[in-house]
């Protein structure tokens, strides 16, 4: 009588390879999605570029988000801020002609937003603006973005805790500076 | 292991003795229940300042209600002698609170100015913390609740709206303590003033039967009204070390 | 030693289990059916429909915040005991027993704890979160709170599922074996595997024993800490009427009482329609009942000590939780527990009626339905009579909460009859043990004597 | 690894591309919503997203007039806080005022204009636009008024103040119609009556709760709906605890505990309607004891000769030795002040019981005192006839209706098909005039009955201002303005009624464009009663600093000399209550009281209302009829047991709660349920104990005597579960709410504490 395991094993194999071959797909499809088509980087109404904008020309970035530094809501600025250099400035450009044409309707621009986060979440961007951390910590490199997207790489090197949007950045970065009740859950979860 | 260390820590620091002395605040509030007289505007503020929703007459029915603070009626005698007497129950936000030991996940805690926090998004919903909590004041999202529109434009915006499975009670409006310290650094101010933060109830109470404020400022009200010898805390026996206290009725 | 299996020689016994597995008639598949549907109808469709709408679909409330889930968690956790008990105790008093029948006891406490852990999800509001409850180490740096009962439950029962699972794992891989050697095709196949290459050599029946005793000695303590550790859930809140020291020891020998009393059921069971009539016979309802009586007459004793604590505490509080449950609006669910668990075990005075198979059959029954009572008691009475008389409530089952609670018994009956098309439900080669051993076998050391 | 034949090879390959597929979709699958930045064309000046704007308005959920500040985000009003610059509210708010929110995020707000089509059961409404609409109305009047026929229209309004008032009144005036009625049913016509009497002005005077040291209340439920609970709940604490020395003294005469009466440490049932006797009894002890000593002693002895306490306890049923302690309390512990309302008023009886109160507080002097009664000055609005209507002129109007002699009826705001009860017949009067106009915002009972309907916006979309009264001592004015931009297609009613007079040719007498432009003219009056120096800033500015504080005051205090006419003396005497239906067929009494959530009925279609406990017995979303322990084991009726409750002019049905503090043969029920319009959240709740009353009136007022029904209460064996939050309201002996006598806090005064001194009694 037959005790050994092996053949028994060997019968499993088909079976086993199948599994594997499966495992594997899940993850390169997943992986394949996550990498070529990211979701945090959409085609805006209009292709504004932040490189343009804050890189080339070197515009602060309060100058547009104004409200950064007195709300806990960076905003995004009206159409008529815009309008305001660019009745000047680079008119017969494609995309500021779209630019115009939503002035001229008196229409918003519907941006989409790209730096989200859960509504559990009561970030303030005035704090922070004031404790003169750079936009660039946790948005990332912008000014050398031509579509603006949730970039993966943050500034600081602790931050690499998992994706810089998660809890770990807000956490490291907090530990880091010391912030007075800086790990306390009800500093942003209220 | 960094982690690690820091959880030893956090352990450490529920047996380390007097660790609720040093909070920077104490937020504590007072109920003179002689000049409570149950018209429950606390309520309606709580209500609108927190987005409690309406659950509606069904689910009052099954004894669902939602709203954080409510008032409880206790009658004495008989007719002609029959008295009313009305008492504010609401999160006591014990120091040495049973909720808080009770959660697996840790989602209500005690934070370093003496706030009993719920933290809505780690909760998992066990209930246990409601089943702990002597002044049953913890109430629970049971489904996820709706505004008829366009009732949903009233929402606060600085107060997280809870889904199903979470479990939900009052925070001393935490958002306004946060805005009022927010305000405090702006001037370069250690700390925040008395009276300059209140929660809705006190802020709405027509008879200014509540008060509140930080028990560490001996100058502020809240500390003087605590001290007045009639005070007394519900449920005092069972050593919760509430930070609410009522002042007696006065027979007169 | 009984007469009656010494009409057997040893390959009657393998005829008889490896029939059992085998030979597979179109009575079993119905009940299979059914008791899959049911499971599905009642079990999985409300619970899913309670994910999708919330807790709401049961008829929790404030401040009845927790209701039959838990009553059923506890009594599944209870009923769990079974097993431990008769394959640990029993093995190590080396009472014989027992062999008949401790296999299909521990299968009861393997599933019975696999639909406990499925009540803990069931339970908690949000169960997609429920694995921070388990500590390990995360980007939001946060570990579950070591102070809450309630974690202790998680860590131990999730130690009693892998203790017990190897326990009779173990215990049966000789059985694998034997029946291995007498199957062919994919079954042959599948024992191959299970029995991992047991040989049946000296060295090893030598280690089996000796690992079995050490795994049997590990349990034991391990059941008692894990009912403890369910009734802390209570006994650390500050509710009247549930923070009392006793209730350790007090849910210890309710487990253990409501687990044999499901044993007596399942054994009758296993005998009518496996064929065991000859390996499961009077003696062991005999024996059982014996000790279901003194179980029921410690359990009645501690009740009492609980009423009189509450009595003598002098409380407001306890005196209004007391006359609630024994004249409030679940009282007559309290004295149905009452008649089923403390009065009708006295029965078992008499051996006639130990010793007859289908009233104990039907106590057995009326027991468990007394001490599920006693579960939902527990939480439901308590829960409606706390501190401030102005919040008091009343909690009553929803329609989801009910056929949930069905649907569970339906789950648990689908993995034993898989189980028993799997598993060896009589532990052959201990059966053998209790034979006088023939010239031509190798000789195996007597059983329980731990090398 | 022996080599793999093709078909496994094969299917290897098959099932890793389907698995690849499912890991791309996995990844598609969890990808947030997208979600969008909407940005503002022009940047506004007036808020920043994320930032909290406060605007300072006025409350008009009920006639007290409370200044609030709103709290907005985002162009969204977010919270309703009181204005802790004006006066009368002093930065705290009622449970109404509070949940004006959802009156104007209310879910059943009428949206557009609307007009009636069909008839009777058929009938239903299209919309229509403001053109439509106001055509249809405007040519009608301009018709009317060419041919000389404007009498022929009316004007039903709820009480307004103000430049609104105002401006109602010139645009009837200029119909040359007297028809302008203030209906709402709360309004305490007796009191004003009484005053009139009593001091010879129909005002309100103040009532100085915060530094009185013993308040008599007979029937007044002065903390919850009566006058301006918000002021005098400030009173009451302040009186209570917030005075170093002394604790304020509260008494309540009802026969019905009501929040006020639960708050106060006396709580006194007298027979309804011998509230007023009971008065004078006191006075007449007060004054046989000699510890009245003006110059008309005389004629007091004469009047109070028929109130010796023996007969009065005969009377009212309050024990003698009640009666002389009170009496004597009331003259011993001053500054004390007497007042009198609610369901007091409420009687056959009303205007000589409230007279009674007033000369109770005349003789201990209390009049123009601190802690007394305070006579206001004349409010500083615009100068309006009173156009207050009571019961029996609501019933005239009806029967003009039903002459013919009405074309056009304009109503704003009033509800009185549901606030009348049905003898006044007023829903079929409706029915009998050819175009019934609504301003209401909300489809309610009589808009409903509405031709045409031109939705109003909510307060707090609209200009608009008030003066309230009673004032505070002195002269207090405060502007409405919208908080937020409005939600629907409406406007504003001033805005409506501007309209109209244009299109009836008055644009020369009534030239503004719309609302803001009248108040602003009319404010230039206020501003120029101004000092230099407010004069100097120029108008924009003062009208900027008004807005930005929300409140406008002016310390002129009203004359406290005061001089009481001696034939008022003779006058004085209270006549026993009438009834209608026999005590025999009606053993009870009925005793409707407003709601303390829903006032008259306005607050039913407000969700946080329904859901809101009530505060005496917890019960949400329904009616109940309170019925008194006794009453209710002689009767075997327990909580939610369904019972017939019939008048001689109607029937409900109602579940029973059984009430520890009413009177054996006194039922109460709350009024504000029972809505068969109003939204989806009042509509079918509960019922209205309006519908039952007995159409008795005051004589002296012509209102009515809505507490002067009998009734009879039969089981009917049906039974219900009362929703409600409470438990059981008992603590047995838990020691939850705690109390403590005064001698003893004195004792244990320790340092930092409050001491408070024995009040004698």
């Amino acid at each position: 009588m037959n005790v050994s395991i092996v053949p028994a094993l060997k019968v499993l194999r088909p079976a086993a390879m199948l599994v594997i071959v499966i495992l594997v797909g899940l993850v390169l499809g997943y992986w394949a999605n996550a990498t070529f088509v990211p979701g945090n980087s959409p085609e805006q109404p209009i292709a504004f570029s932040h490189k343009i904008h804050a890189g080339d020309n070197e515009v602060p970035c309060l100058y547009c988000h104004t409200q950064a530094r007195r709300s806990p809501s960076a905003g995004v600025p009206a159409v008529s801020k815009c309008v305001g250099c660019h009745l000047e400035v680079a008119t017969e450009k494609p995309q500021i002609r779209l630019l115009m044409s939503y002035w001229e309707n008196r229409e918003p621009i519907p941006w989409i937003k790209v730096h989200d986060l859960p509504d559990f979440v009561h970030f303030t961007h005035k704090r922070h603006v004031l404790a003169n951390i750079e936009c660039q910590t946790c948005h990332g490199p912008v000014e050398t973005m031509d579509r603006i997207t949730v970039s993966s790489r943050a500034v600081n090197g602790s931050a690499q805790v998992g994706h810089p949007w998660k809890m770990g950045l807000c956490l490291s970065c907090h530990r880091e500076n010391e912030v007075v009740n800086g790990i306390d859950c009800l500093t942003c979860h209220k | 292991m960094s982690l690690f260390s820091r959880f030893m820590d956090g352990w450490r620091k529920y047996r380390k003795p007097g660790y609720y002395d040093e909070f920077d605040y104490h937020w504590t509030m007072t109920i003179d229940l002689d000049k409570c007289t149950g018209c429950e505007a606390c309520v309606t503020a709580c209500q609108a300042e927190n987005n409690i929703p309406v659950v509606g007459e069904d689910e009052m029915a099954k004894g669902r209600e939602m709203q954080w603070i409510r008032i409880e009626r206790y009658w004495e005698g008989e007719y002609p002698n029959a008295k009313l007497s009305f008492i504010p129950m609401m999160c006591q936000h014990c120091d040495a609170a049973p909720c808080e030991t009770v959660c697996p996940v840790g989602a209500t805690y005690h934070n370093q100015d003496g706030l009993n926090a719920q933290i809505y998004n780690r909760c998992i919903g066990t209930r246990a913390c409601a089943v702990y909590c002597p002044y049953e004041v913890r109430y629970f999202n049971y489904y996820d609740h709706e505004w008829d529109s366009p009732l949903e434009q009233q929402l606060n915006p600085d107060v997280t709206v809870r889904g199903k499975g979470v479990m939900e009670k009052c925070t001393f409006c935490i958002q306004r303590i946060r805005q009022a310290k927010d305000v405090a650094k702006d001037d370069d101010r250690r700390r925040v003033q008395d009276g300059e933060m209140q929660p809705a109830c006190v802020q709405t109470c027509p008879t200014k039967a509540l008060v509140f404020g930080d028990r560490k400022d001996h100058e502020s009200q809240v500390y003087k009204s605590m001290n007045d010898p009639r005070n007394y805390r519900v449920l005092d026996e069972l050593n919760t070390d509430s930070s609410v206290f009522y002042l007696k009725k006065v027979d007169a | 030693m009984t007469t009656e299996t010494f009409k057997l020689g040893y390959n009657d016994i393998h005829d008889d289990v490896v029939r059992s597995i085998v030979k597979t008639g179109p009575k079993y598949y119905i009940t299979l059916a059914t008791a899959g549907s049911v499971t599905l109808l009642c079990f999985f469709f409300p619970w899913f429909y309670q994910l999708y709408y919330g807790i709401g679909a049961a008829g929790m409330n404030h401040p009845g915040v927790w209701g039959t889930y838990l009553a059923s968690f506890i009594f599944w956790i209870g009923l769990s005991h079974s097993g431990t008990l008769l394959s640990c105790v029993l093995h190590l008093t080396n009472s014989s027993w027992r062999k008949a029948m401790y296999r299909s006891a521990e299968a009861m406490t393997l599933f019975s704890l696999v639909v406990a852990a499925t009540y803990v999800m069931v339970h908690v509001g949000r169960p997609w979160f429920i694995h921070w409850a388990v500590p390990y180490p995360n980007q939001m740096e946060l570990w579950p709170n070591f102070r809450s009962p309630l974690l202790f439950d998680v860590m131990a029962i999730a130690t009693y599922i892998t203790g017990s699972t190897i326990f009779i794992y173990m215990g049966s891989i000789p059985d694998f074996a034997a029946v291995r050697d007498r199957t062919s095709g994919w079954r042959n196949t599948m024992y191959t595997l299970l029995s991992l290459g047991w040989r049946g050599t000296d060295k090893e029946w030598h280690r089996l024993h000796w690992a079995y005793t050490f795994l049997a000695v590990l349990i034991i303590p391990l059941a008692v800490s894990v009912h403890s550790i369910v009734s802390w859930d209570f006994a650390m809140s500050i509710v009247p009427s549930l923070h009392q020291t006793i209730f350790a020891p007090y849910f210890v020998v309710g487990a253990i009482y409501s687990g044999t009393a499901g044993i007596v059921t399942v054994m009758f069971v296993l005998r009518k329609t496996m064929g065991f009539e000859q390996y499961i016979t009077k003696l062991h309802f005999d024996n059982l009942g014996k000790l279901l009586l003194v179980l029921s007459l410690i359990w009645t004793y501690i009740n009492g000590v609980e009423l009189f604590t509450a009595w003598y505490s002098g409380t407001s509080e306890e005196y209004e939780a007391l006359g609630y449950k024994l004249f409030g609006y679940y009282a007559w669910l309290y004295w149905e527990m009452i008649l089923f668990c403390a009065v009708a075990p006295m029965l078992m005075f008499s051996t006639r009626f130990r010793t007859s198979f289908v009233p104990m059959l039907i106590l057995s029954i009326a027991i468990n339905i007394g001490m599920y009572t006693e579960r939902f008691l527990i939480v439901a009475t308590s829960l409606s009579r706390q501190y401030l008389p102005d919040a008091w409530g009343v909690y009553v089952p929803s329609l989801v909460e009910i056929s949930i609670m069905v649907g569970s018994f339906a789950l648990f009956t689908t993995l034993f009859l898989i189980f028993v098309k799997i598993f060896p439900s009589v532990s052959m080669y201990e059966v053998k043990e209790t034979m006088a051993t023939p010239k031509m076998e190798p000789a195996a050391p007597a059983a329980g004597s731990p090398a | 690894m022996p080599n793999i034949d093709r078909r496994e090879f094969l299917k290897l390959v098959g099932a890793g591309g389907v698995s690849v597929g499912a890991g791309f979709m996995l990844r598609e699958a969890n990808k947030d919503p997208r979600e969008y930045l909407i940005p503002h064309v022009l940047a506004p000046e007036d808020f920043s997203s994320g930032l909290d704007t406060f605007y300072n308005s006025v409350c008009s959920m009920c006639p007290a007039g409370c200044g609030i500040s709103v709290r907005t985000r985002e162009g969204r009003a977010k919270k309703i806080e009181g204005n802790p610059a004006h006066p009368v509210s002093q930065g705290r708010l009622c449970t109404l005022g509070q949940a004006g929110l959802q009156a104007l995020y209310n879910p059943d707000r009428l949206t557009a204009p609307m007009r009636r089509t069909g008839e009777g059961e058929s009938a239903s409404f299209e919309e229509i636009t403001w053109e439509q609409g106001l055509k249809q109305v405007g040519d009608r009047l301009d018709l009317l008024r060419a041919a000389r026929r404007g009498n022929r229209v009316a004007f039903l309004t709820q009480g307004v103040r103000g430049h609104l008032a105002q401006l109602f009144e010139s645009f009837m005036r200029q119909l040359g119609s007297p028809r302008l009625l203030h209906y709402d049913f709360d309004h305490p016509h007796t009191l004003y009556a009484a005053n009139q009497q009593f001091f010879g002005e129909s005002r309100l005077p103040y009532y100085d709760l915060a530094n009185t040291r013993l308040l008599l209340s007979f029937g007044a439920d002065y903390l919850n709906n009566w006058i301006s609970p918000v002021h005098h709940s400030l009173g009451f604490g302040e009186s209570r605890q917030g005075r170093a020395d002394v604790r304020g003294r509260f008494v309540q005469i009802e026969p019905r505990m009501s929040i006020s009466g639960a708050a106060a440490d006396e709580w006194i049932p007298a027979k309804p309607g011998t509230e007023g006797i009971l008065a004078l009894g006191l006075a007449h002890h007060i004054v046989a004891e000699g510890n009245y000593s003006g110059a008309d002693l005389g004629a007091w002895t004469n009047a109070l000769a028929d109130y010796t306490p023996d007969a009065v306890a005969e009377q009212t049923g309050v024990p003698v030795n009640t009666i002389t302690r009170l009496a004597d309390s009331f003259v011993d512990t001053t500054p004390s002040l007497a007042i009198g309302g609610g369901a007091a008023g409420n009687h056959s009886n009303g205007v000589d019981t409230l007279v009674a109160v007033n000369a109770l507080n005349y003789l201990v002097g209390n009049i123009g005192q601190e802690g007394g009664l305070v006579l206001n000055p004349e409010p500083a609005g615009p100068a309006v006839q009173q156009h207050r209507a009571s019961y029996s002129a609501m019933v005239e109007l009806a029967e003009a209706a039903r002459q013919g002699e009405i074309d056009i009826l304009i109503i704003s705001g009033t509800n009185p098909v549901f606030t009348l009860p049905p003898a006044a017949e007023f829903a079929e009067a409706l029915a009998q005039i050819p175009l019934v106009v609504s301003l209401s915002s909300f489809l309610d009972e009589t808009t409903a009955l509405a031709d045409v309907i031109l939705p109003s916006h909510t307060y707090l979309e609209s200009w608009g201002d008030d003066f309230p009264e009673p004032g505070v001592g002195f002269s207090v004015g405060a502007v409405s303005q919208p908080v937020v931009s409005p939600l629907y297609n409406t406007r504003g009613t001033g805005d409506i009624i501007l309209d109209l007079a244009r299109r009836m040719g008055s644009s020369s007498v009534m030239p503004w464009q719309n609302m803001e432009e009248f108040l602003k003219y009319g404010w230039r009056r206020i501003y120029q009663r101004g000092d230099s120096q407010t004069l100097a800033q120029g108008f924009d500015a003062f009208w900027t600093s008004v807005l930005k504080a929300g409140a406008w005051g002016e310390t002129t205090n009203g004359s406290t000399a005061f001089t009481l006419n001696p034939d008022v003396i003779a006058g004085i005497g209270v006549a026993p209550p009438e009834f209608s239906g026999s005590e025999e067929g009606y053993p009870f009494i009925l005793h409707p009281y407003l709601s303390p959530n829903f006032h008259d009925g306005r607050g039913a279609n407000l969700p946080w209302m329904q859901e809101l406990p009530d505060p005496m017995t917890s019960v949400v979303y329904g009616s109940w009829v309170e019925v008194n322990p006794v009453t209710a084991e002689e009767m075997g009726l327990s909580e939610g047991d369904l019972v017939d409750i019939q008048s001689p002019h109607g029937q409900l049905r109602v579940p029973v709660f059984v009430y520890p503090a009413i009177m054996p043969n006194v039922i109460a029920i709350p009024i504000g349920q029972g809505h068969g319009e109003y939204g989806r959240y009042a509509k079918g709740r509960g019922v209205n104990p309006i519908e039952i009353l007995s159409p008795l009136l005051e004589p002296i007022t012509g209102n009515l005597a809505s507490s002067a029904t009998r009734v009879n209460l039969t089981p009917t064996g049906g039974r219900v579960k009362l929703v409600k939050t409470g438990g059981v309201s008992r603590d047995l002996g838990r020691d939850i709410v705690q109390h403590t006598s005064l001698g003893v806090e004195v004792s244990s005064a320790a340092d930092n504490s409050i001491p408070i001194t024995e009040v004698t009694t």
